[in-house]
């Protein structure tokens, strides 16, 4: 029997530690997995590796990791969101190492780890500094450069409804990065405003079917 | 005689004319967002968020905010008939593969040859971030610049060569500013239309590059105040 | 406005002809556009080049056209589905070229081209011949082949409902390639059973958004 | 006294046994498929059909078959609850992405390095076809085959080197034959099982390439007739 949604953040959590690499979908705080976020906080890891759209947003998880120094390691395509001087504090003061990807290139990136691709070429950042040291190469007159695959330890995820198979749907703009990410790690953790039976998401409709999912955890919308 | 230049909402209201019926368009975060206010009522355009949505509508009524419903600059947008949402990765697929019609962003300085400096001064005392401006720049298939023709201190913006770091090399197609609309044709600046009470050696004094001047080049104007 | 219903083949056809290069969805007979490929085999071009999954299969649609001598080329995974004596008899003859690349490469190329990739590495295929004449790389001990991306002038795809902006759904398995192909071309009509209304599709619900979609024509589903 | 040799229905019963509670299976087109039939009523084991399936359940019964629902052979199946539809890209995407538990592949030749031939016999005289097989083959957790020990004239399909062109290289885990269930490790044939009425000559005189067997060798058999 299948049974994917665990009870208590101990559960969802096991195996994260120190130095764990982890990809946090979210734009800004929608599809932020702040619970989840704020669990790991408690648990006090730290020299935490975070790949993330934003390095955090406002006052809850992700940023609040970071103002608490947890995080080593931000790979990102725009750090400073609004209300972001935690970042640029710790990134002056040397604390916070930022890895800065453009969007596009993040996102299909995770997307190749988690669809066994070795690398691809995109022509987004020729020419730019972001494409320093990276091979590049023409193809029909085109100057492309090579990007590598991009997996994590864990992915923590926001999703909207789960089953018991981890089948998910999302809300709205919140849907973002969860399903490439969910695809891309050892361990697809993911925090859901309910759990409903098998069955109750129609076929259609799942966005992220249960293969990619490890853990659900329900966290009743606030 | 003074130049007229234009206000932003101006510059926004011209760029809006330029959108034809049935474009998909994605406006960049900041000054850009302001062209949608601007779009003719009797066009239909799809504006495109690189967060997943197609079809973006005006900001909500102040209570009816959904924090899940946001556009790249990360405020409550809503959602119109006939629009759809998808993932990250699926967005960009839709920028990288040439599919959006047009997207307009701002710009530190944009090069005669259509180079787009609009991400970094260069300044390694800030922490750097560049989100989606690079896939966008290459990817849509016409790039329009929203600008100030100078920057505040009065220099330049429109430049030989781009000082600054880029976002994308030759990927500018048009560029607004408040004093002209200036093509990038065969590496040169190409002036369309130019604000009254400015002349060719004017905007030229203004600029960092030399201009050709369209046949029949045109008055930059604006239909709003 | 925008309006891609179109009501009548000769303009849901406009621009194809002799030679044309086009993508077929369906796999089996499952999501095949039939009658818009019954619509081509009316109208008598010859020299077409195919992307589809199978070089057509049983008594309709792309299947026709092979047994009518109008494909010069099937570039596929799979060509003898069942029935597909035409296929063996059409290559045996000369008569018809066929160019096998393995099925999820197919796909991801499909992709690529209608993403901006400008290729991908991939495991498929190392070390058999369909790996022969290809780019080989090796990365963190892995051998990978690049693929590079695949386009065409036309992709005709089978759906179930569209709207006047051409978003898309599509009945169970037969989705297939269809969300994949209607990226990749330049001209892409979109077969359905139903035209709706705008906004009669859930936006959390549409598979193929409009953007991809360039003519919708409506087939009551037989 | 002769081999016990078993029936195929026998060997995909044995295979089953062998699929763990919560695993993600393919089963190739062909005899692999009869798998489904046996898997163990008290483990929840979820089917893949490379079509874009997730959770697919039985063939449906006469006149209630779906056109738009069918399996990687073309043949009506049904979902399953808990079941998900997906286009083809992101089946495969799971599939090369190593997602799946392991899939089932029938073979014309297995070498003890693994290799795995089972597309073409090189034969020039018929179109070619792969379908999803090398992508199956090199993406799968664990890929088992499911053959039967010698071809129809007598020749082992078990060989040093594969003659046959290749799917994959050094991709199978484990065969399980009509004689025996076999794995592949450090580039050797193991014997783990072998049907009653066969002893390790009696295997080997069957099998073109040296095998090692396992310490515990059990005896292969069915508890179906």
């Amino acid at each position: 029997m299948i049974d994917k949604q665990v009870h208590d953040f101990d559960a969802a959590l096991a195996g994260v530690g120190d130095g764990a690499t982890m990809m946090v979908s979210g734009f800004g705080a929608a599809g932020a997995p702040q619970d989840l976020m704020e669990a790991i906080l408690d648990r006090g890891w730290r020299d935490l590796v975070v790949i993330s759209n934003n390095a955090g947003e406002g006052e809850r998880g992700l940023a609040q990791l970071i103002r608490a120094g947890r995080v080593r390691k931000v790979v990102c395509s725009f750090p400073t969101s609004s209300n972001a001087e935690y970042v640029r504090d710790a990134w002056a003061r040397g604390a916070l190492e930022l890895e800065i990807v453009p969007q596009g290139t993040l996102s299909e990136r995770i997307r190749a780890a988690g669809a066994g691709i070795g690398g691809f070429y995109t022509r987004t950042s020729v020419g730019t500094p972001l494409a320093e040291g990276k091979e590049q190469r023409c193809f029909d007159g085109v100057d492309y450069v090579l990007e590598p695959p991009l997996r994590a330890g864990f992915a923590f995820v926001r999703a909207r409804l789960a089953d018991r198979w981890g089948n998910l749907t999302y809300n709205k703009s919140a849907r973002n990065f969860g399903p490439s990410m969910a695809m891309a790690a050892d361990v697809t953790v993911v925090q859901v405003d309910r759990v409903v039976g098998l069955g109750e998401i129609d076929p259609e409709q799942v966005v992220t079917p249960g293969i990619f999912v490890d853990r659900v955890i329900e966290v009743a919308a606030t | 005689m003074t130049a007229a230049k234009l206000t932003r909402a101006q510059v926004a209201w011209r760029i809006a004319q330029d959108i034809p019926d049935g474009a998909v368009v994605n406006l960049g975060i900041g000054a850009p967002v302001m062209v949608a206010d601007y779009l003719p009522a009797d066009r239909e355009i799809v504006i495109h968020s690189e967060n997943g949505i197609l079809g973006m509508g005006p900001t909500p009524p102040a209570g009816e905010e959904d924090p899940d419903l946001i556009n790249a600059g990360k405020q409550p947008v809503t959602l119109l008939a006939g629009g759809s949402y998808f993932n990250h990765t699926d967005s960009f697929a839709m920028i990288r593969g040439g599919h959006l019609d047009c997207c307009v962003l701002g710009a530190f300085q944009v090069a005669q040859n259509g180079d787009l400096a609009n991400w970094s001064t260069g300044d390694n005392a800030r922490p750097p971030g560049v989100g989606g401006a690079m896939d966008l720049a290459v990817g849509a298939k016409r790039v329009l610049v929203m600008t100030d023709h100078c920057t505040r201190d009065g220099s330049p913006k429109l430049l030989e060569v781009c000082t600054y770091p880029l976002t994308g090399r030759g990927v500018v197609d048009r560029v607004y500013t408040d004093l002209a609309v200036i093509d990038i044709a065969d590496g040169r600046f190409v002036v369309r239309e130019m604000v009254a009470g400015l002349d060719a050696d004017g905007l030229e004094a203004l600029t960092g590059a030399p201009l050709d001047f369209a046949d029949g080049c045109g008055v930059l104007s604006a239909a709003i105040g």
